[in-house]
């Protein structure tokens, strides 16, 4: 270990890890990023994978990432383009070489650079020259044989053998940043309690992968990402869905209420479920449905049966779920709906994110059918989000959308952890034995919550179900007025809610030329984006909605603050057309993608200039 | 779960104070009245009741309960009461529902609901039509039915409810008809004493749009003749002179008469309705007029492991072993790190 | 026959029948109205029944009511209020009683008036007191009575008796307006052609009621409407379900296509369903579905397989069917959803009309998933619109969902037939053998619709899906690029349906004061309305829409051309915040109303008169 | 409906040049290959052929299939099948389907294609696992199998594929096992050949995320025993040595050994395929390890009249009859007036 290394500090660097989805890349990030976020950098994660299990070998359309953005500072996205590319195949520099920086870091697995595998990739000539890279500093190692030589000896078949090829090149990553392999390897004695053998594996190849880059010094400069600064306290790596759910659990205990979820898999929706199915010892039932209607509707009935109700899917489960969630509407039941979105339109591009849920969530059903809608915008907040749709359900008796996508729902990021007695309080409507004169529709007159009687009370007997009911007593309603006067009254329960929710807040500058407007997933790259707008002197601010239906009521008042408005979105225009029944005295210009991917900053910061730059 | 009850309730105080809408003659009315006697005599307390349903005529059923209740929407009451049930094991949870609501929309639903053995009871109004849209062909109809949808016949064979809980792995299975409040009344408290998921048809006259389905059966003249009462433990005997019976013939049933051909009582099979294979109680429940009588009672009852007592199971087990007791606990686990 | 009768010449009338649900209302309505029209009048009806089969008896929950509207001018309402009401029953009374004109006849079946029945209708004194109805024309006449009276001797049974008490009271209406009796007679001879009891004991209760009308001389005045000048032509009655059935039956041999609907029964509307079931000689092959997933699932399995497919439902259904209608989207098969529209939300309101699905059918999908939505504005086009929106969905290869209510499918009208051979021509894309170069996503340059090859077809095996399509041949796409521009290319596609739809007219005043603006069944009612504020000086044009979306390329321009707009719909304003979204620069008012009833054409013209005469 | 075919087709002419995505080592990759030589065998033009699926690893078949193609959406594709089979009957319409797309979100769809008798064949991949969503239980997991929604097992029993289908009134089941393409082959063809809905159950190993879940069963040194391949008109006779047999004992099945007991060949069951009570295939196809050998083959092959068939002719019919004969008939019947 004596080298001496050429080290280059730096405010922030992008790795991504890629080869085929049998390379075990999504372990590898995951990895890194733990040991990054124990280090203390802040970071943010994004895994990206083929909706094949496994896509064919070697195949571009078989290739899986996961890129991990790290920092000094504030790190609010996984990065538009990758500092180091850590290529396992040839497959895995093709889907890649386009999101490289000029003069990036290239790991590559020469071993599997043969004719075959650069066939397979469909590279013809040279991949260094076909892709433009004669300038990069490209490392390639043959990862192969230098596994197996690692392992030689411990008797582990082929297969083994091969499958943790992926540490090695964690190994080199990890000297590259001068990071110790101690958390890694403490991972694989957890996991592997029972089985010795696969634990020196790991630890062997990580190990020599570590060696490897040390001796052969094509690696330096090696770089040094200090800590980052930020608020003192105790924190844990998260991702969107085990957020989701955790903020439900959190909710259910400061409710009082039994947990109960109705589900039926989907990607990239299935975590939520899969982590409240962990959950037994906090009284969770979890239910894996028949299908999405079973999910919403036996989450119905718990909810009828006085549990803290929640069914999770993605866009077409969402669309299943459409004639209960009005049944929800008009029984008034508390429940969240959560969806996680994907591209679409139907079956679309499962493990790809998108937006363009949002007029399904907010118009999707038959009649007029309010709930109320609210996105989170980090992996983390989902935590808060997911309690905050509990809690108004359960106050406000309605149903709630929790709108999350698969950018948040697969990406993490540390997260100062909150403790359960600085969470608000939750207290639902429910009534009790011996409450005088009973009446099912009976509301509070602020929030125009209906009184909640759990089966089982004494002497509150009553019905409810999907018909119209009468406006005090919940029974079978045909009355015209009575109609008029529920719909109104539905919808005015889910306005009222405005009155509990925070003031949009802008970021950035508060009044100015251009105000750009986003909700959901997006808001670690507008953040980025309108920062560095700023750092150029441009008077730019961001509204990122996460309280959709009932909008806060000051949203008016903000975009008179600014001359100019531009709604980012994933989708062709959802948000933009939902601000302009809304808010039809504005102009809004519009950002928008449709790829199954994130923004980029730098695209971003191109269109704002546009618009700016334009009368 | 049955709790201790401060009085006896009598069958009128299940009735709601809800105007009955159906028409005048509906079977509905009779079964409504069963279910209010059979109440009577169960053990639960009035607010331990939930009634849920779809949409369909018979699904207007709770609104004439005086219990709690759930009109859900059309064929989603399997999965409504399998929820309200695993929520909260505690209550007597009895879904409501049509051959339309059960067997075509809901189809799915309850053919999970049974397999997973959830402790509610199904009673299934089999009037082989749909009622509340005005007339048309349903799931059980017969073949060839003239009906608002098939003015010329239908072209599809029936389901038979029986089978088909069979073959989703029920575990009890009755059926009734009507008019016989008095049986009904005693399938339904044998169905909510049996854990498990019960299924009871009870074939169901729509006097409006399908009369007298059932009345090749039902008829007064004919029907000892051709339903069969099974009890458990009791010799498969009917007939207006309980002098037939039904014995095994290799691997079929078969009609005889007691008392020709040297046929004598104790030849006659004894019904067991617990017994865990179902080869016999699908051969009863698929019996049908002219071949054979129509079973009716409790044809099947096989005890095994409720669906939401197995969720509660699992709970308390890892409750008792888990390291984390509560929400700062999780927020903690796995790795953390302080700045 | 020898009475004189003191006549009086009247340009319109309104009756209303009304009676218990058993009382046989619905058949009394058509039958007049079958008269009315063979007679020359024109006209507008429109049945109103509660969802209970047969609601208590004698309730006001329990009433069945059929208001005719006919005239000698043209008729576009079944009106507002009534000017002769039919009340079989007190409850009859009760629930019709503020409908009706000043001064207007009510005939009453007295024997129904007694403690019992007036209990069961909540009244408590004299109906005719608390309904303050002394100054009106109340004919009390003992219809039970004299029913029983007519039927004697023909050994009858007593409730086949009671059943044709409605044919007493038809005949007194019959003489009122001096109607002959034979197509009344006819229909029965028709259709109890076995059983000549019925028909002998319905003619005997028929003229007895005329004879009785004619001797007890209350009735005087009788009503003289003569024929109405319309088109010469045949004609016929016609509503709404029917006409849409027939529709799509034309289109069909148009198209030179087989007839498929895959459906499943729900009020309004299951008489689509119910008609093409019967039209098995024109090949239809009606499948009626288990589930309303089914019903559109099996349509798309003919679509696939060549036919003309159609699935038809109401709201609760639609909302079933989001999912597959996004599979349609992205397969690019041509199907036709039909949306009968109900009173929602959920269960809601079945057997009333609303128009609150516009939303869900425009954005009720996951992912950007455009449709063609067109809505017909009364029974008889019906017709027309389902004809073109097979046109479209199968010259376009793009689902299409046409928009019908309650009002309009359980509501008929004279209608001039149409020849079939003055239809359009309907000419899908579809590729034969032999065909070059074969690639299942090629489109048609102008309306970018997909080549259609059918199974069956040597040479052109393909494969088609949910995920995301690649440009041009079809198979699976994950490129970024690929999906953004496969989502702009169908949103894009159905843009395009504008450059074949007749361009948006204006009825009444082409510039002015007011434009009224208006979609679907609510369009005699606007109509009238408009027409009489013209007559009232008033400068009002209508603007009622048809092509939703794609919107007529003119709208804007004839916007433009109104100092006000005022948007009138059965919700709380979809089609106002869709022409937000759109034409974001017009200031839109609005007329809303959801209570399960058609506007009156009252209350529309105070509306807008009120906005006239604001600033 | 089979044409005359110009060429005869080999199996590869069935490949369609898509990349076969599924895992290395998959059990799909065999079935297909077992309908490749499947469909060589059969009368079909390729272009008659529609393959139809939901959404699944194994559903993903069609692409690679070089005929008509159809991957619908989750759960659906018993419904896209029947409309494609019902639209144009000359079509030889395959559904693929995994456990949960035809068991769990289709399970109404598929009950129902049965129930009705559309001729079409249900070819199901049982993995007992969702493979495409990466590992959660279906509905056919075994009781206590822990996955990644059931950490601590689950706790429902599982339904038996077979079993429901007869409970669906099904006329034709067959169960094989992925690696045994022989036999997957010969049961395609007669699936082909024979008119109404056959439901064709594969074992099938996911090797990522249920490896080895039939093992037991398929494990090549134990096959023998644990698998009875039954044919029509032959003995059941099974095991290395084909020394077992299986009789009738009342009425259930029992395992027996030739030579034992006075046991000979001509005492063992002969398989009728086409019996119409479906008493003994439901105990043949419920046979299970270790107290069974698990049947394979054709279990159940009853003739019946197809959906498809009777909607046709009930069309004949009415033309034949109907005095409308073109739209302008239509639209002038009944009452007409002129102005
Ligand atoms: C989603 C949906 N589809 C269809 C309907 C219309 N619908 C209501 S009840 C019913 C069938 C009723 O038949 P059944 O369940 O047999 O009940 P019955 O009226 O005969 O008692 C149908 C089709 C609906 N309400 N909702
Ligand atoms: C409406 C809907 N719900 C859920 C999903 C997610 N999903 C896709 S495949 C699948 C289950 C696959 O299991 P199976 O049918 O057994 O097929 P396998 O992958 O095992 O072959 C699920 C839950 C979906 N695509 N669409
Ligand atoms: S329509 Fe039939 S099932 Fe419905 S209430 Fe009337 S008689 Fe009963
Ligand atoms: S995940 Fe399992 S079922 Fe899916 S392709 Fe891989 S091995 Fe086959
Ligand atoms: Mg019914
Ligand atoms: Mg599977």
């Amino acid at each position: 270990m004596a080298t001496k290394r050429e080290v280059i500090e730096r405010e922030e660097v992008v790795i991504r890890f890629s080869g085929d989805s049998g390379d075990g890349m999504q372990l590898t990030g995951t990895l890194f990023s733990d040991s990054a976020a124990l280090f203390g950098n802040d970071l943010v994660t994004f895994p990206d994978y083929p909706s094949e299990i496994r896509a064919p070998h070697g195949t571009v359309g078989g290739v899986s990432g996961f890129q991990v953005h790290l920092g000094h500072t504030e790190i609010r996205t996984p990065g538009d383009y990758a500092d180091v590319l850590v290529a396992m195949n040839p497959a895995a520099l093709k889907a890649n070489a386009r999101w490289l920086k000029p003069g990036a870091t290239v790991i590559l697995d020469s071993d599997s650079f043969d004719e075959k595998g650069l066939g397979k990739a469909g590279y013809t000539i040279d991949p260094i020259e076909e892709e433009k890279l004669n300038d990069y500093n490209i490392i390639r190692v043959p990862i192969t044989t230098l596994t197996r030589q690692a392992l030689d000896g411990l008797g582990l078949d082929m297969k083994s053998v091969l499958r943790s090829k992926n540490m090695f090149a964690l190994g080199m990553v990890y000297w590259l940043f001068a990071r110790p392999l101690d958390h890694t390897i403490k991972y694989f004695e957890n996991k592997f309690k029972k089985r010795p053998l696969v634990v020196e594996a790991n630890r062997r190849v990580l190990q020599a992968g570590y060696n490897y880059a040390e001796t052969i010094e094509a690696l330096t400069p090696t770089y040094m990402v200090s800590p980052a600064e930020i608020p003192k306290g105790t924190y844990r790596n998260i991702n969107g869905n085990v957020a989701t759910a955790w903020g439900f659990i959190a909710a259910a205990e400061k409710a009082g209420l039994q947990l109960f979820i109705g589900s039926y898999p989907i990607t990239p929706a299935t975590g939520i479920l899969e982590e409240l199915s962990l959950r037994k010892e906090f009284g969770v039932k979890s239910f894996q449905a028949e299908d999405e209607i079973a999910g919403i509707c036996t989450a119905l009935g718990a909810s009828f049966a006085g549990s803290l109700a929640v069914t999770s899917t993605s866009g077409p489960g969402l669309a299943l779920k459409s004639e209960a969630i009005g049944l929800a509407v008009m029984t008034e039941l508390p429940i969240v709906i959560v969806d996680v979105q994907r591209g679409g339109p139907s079956t679309g591009l499962p493990t790809k994110t998108e937006q363009a849920d949002l007029m399904q969530a907010l118009y999707g059903r038959n009649g007029e059918c309010p709930v109320v809608v609210i996105a989170a915008s980090t992996p983390s907040n989902c935590f808060h989000y997911a309690f905050q749709a509990a809690k108004i359900a359960l106050e406000h008796m309605t149903p709630v959308l929790l709108m999350s996508d698969g950018f948040l729902a697969n990406g993490s990021e540390p997260w100062r952890i909150p403790s359960s007695k600085d969470l608000p309080s939750i207290k639902p409507p429910i009534v009790k034995e011996g409450h005088e004169n009973f009446q099912p529709y009976a509301r509070d007159p602020e929030s125009l919550a209906r009184l909640w009687a759990i089966p089982g009370t004494k002497g509150l007997e009553h019905r409810i179900g999907g018909l119209e009911k009468d406006a005090l007593k919940g029974s079978v309603s045909h009355d015209p007025l009575n109609h008029e006067k529920m719909v109104r009254t539905r919808e005015e329960k889910v306005q009222r809610v405005a009155n509990y929710i925070p003031k949009q807040e802008i970021e950035g500058d508060q009044t100015g030329d251009l105000l750009v407007i986003g909700w959901g997933g997006t808001y670690g790259h507008l953040i980025t984006a309108v920062n560095e707008m700023r750092k150029e002197g441009y008077r730019v601010g961001l509204m990122h909605l996460h309280y959709i239906k009932p909008l806060p009521e000051n949203i008016e008042t903000l975009l008179g603050r600014f001359k100019k408005k531009v709604v980012c979105e994933l989708n062709l225009g959802q948000m933009a057309g939902y601000l302009r029944m809304k808010f039809q005295d504005h102009h809004y210009h519009q950002v928008n993608k449709v790829q199954g991917l994130p923004f980029t900053v730098v695209e971003l910061i191109e269109a704002f200039s546009k618009i700016l730059n334009e009368d | 779960m049955e709790e201790t009850v401060a009085h006896k309730l009598s069958p009128k105080d299940f009735k709601s104070d809800q105007e009955v809408r159906w028409c005048p003659g509906c079977g509905d009315h009779a079964i409504l009245n069963a279910i209010h006697k059979a109440l009577a005599e169960l053990d639960y307390n009035r607010e331990d009741y939930a009634f849920v349903s779809g949409i369909g005529c018979s699904s207007r059923f709770p609104y004439y309960m005086n219990t709690y209740g759930f009109h859900g929407i059309h064929g989603r009451a399997s999965a409504i009461a399998t929820g309200t049930k695993v929520a909260n094991p505690r209550l007597s949870v009895w879904q409501i529902t049509g051959d339309g609501d059960a067997l075509a929309i809901g189809g799915n639903h309850f053919i999970h609901a049974v397999r997973r053995n959830v402790d509610i009871n199904i009673v299934l109004f089999n009037n082989e039509i749909y009622g509340l849209t005005k007339g048309q062909y349903s799931p059980t109809s017969k073949m060839g039915a003239v009906t608002k949808t098939s003015p010329f016949g239908t072209v599809e064979n029936p389901f038979h409810p029986g089978e088909l809980v069979i073959g989703a792995q029920g575990k009890f299975f009755a059926r009734s008809i009507d008019t016989n409040i008095q049986l009904s009344q005693e399938i339904f408290v044998e169905a909510a004493r049996s854990e498990g998921t019960s299924v009871i048809e009870i074939l169901q006259n729509c006097v409006i749009f399908n009369d007298k389905t059932h009345a090749e059966i039902t008829d007064k003249a004919h029907k000892d003749d051709r339903q069969i009462i099974l009890k458990h433990g009791e010799p498969m005997i009917f007939g207006k002179n309980r002098d037939k019976g039904l014995v095994l013939d290799g691997l079929k049933l078969k009609v005889v008469k007691i008392g020709e051909g040297g046929i004598t009582e104790k030849d006659i099979l004894v019904h067991n309705a617990t017994e865990n294979n179902p080869g016999i109680h699908l051969m009863l429940a698929n019996m049908r007029y002219p071949n054979y009588p129509v079973a009716l009672g409790v044809i099947r009852n096989v005890t095994a492991p409720t669906y939401e007592r197995a969720v509660e199971a699992q709970i308390q087990k890892v409750k008792k072993t888990s390291a984390l007791k509560c929400l700062d606990d999780l927020l903690h686990s796995g790795n953390t790190w302080e700045v």
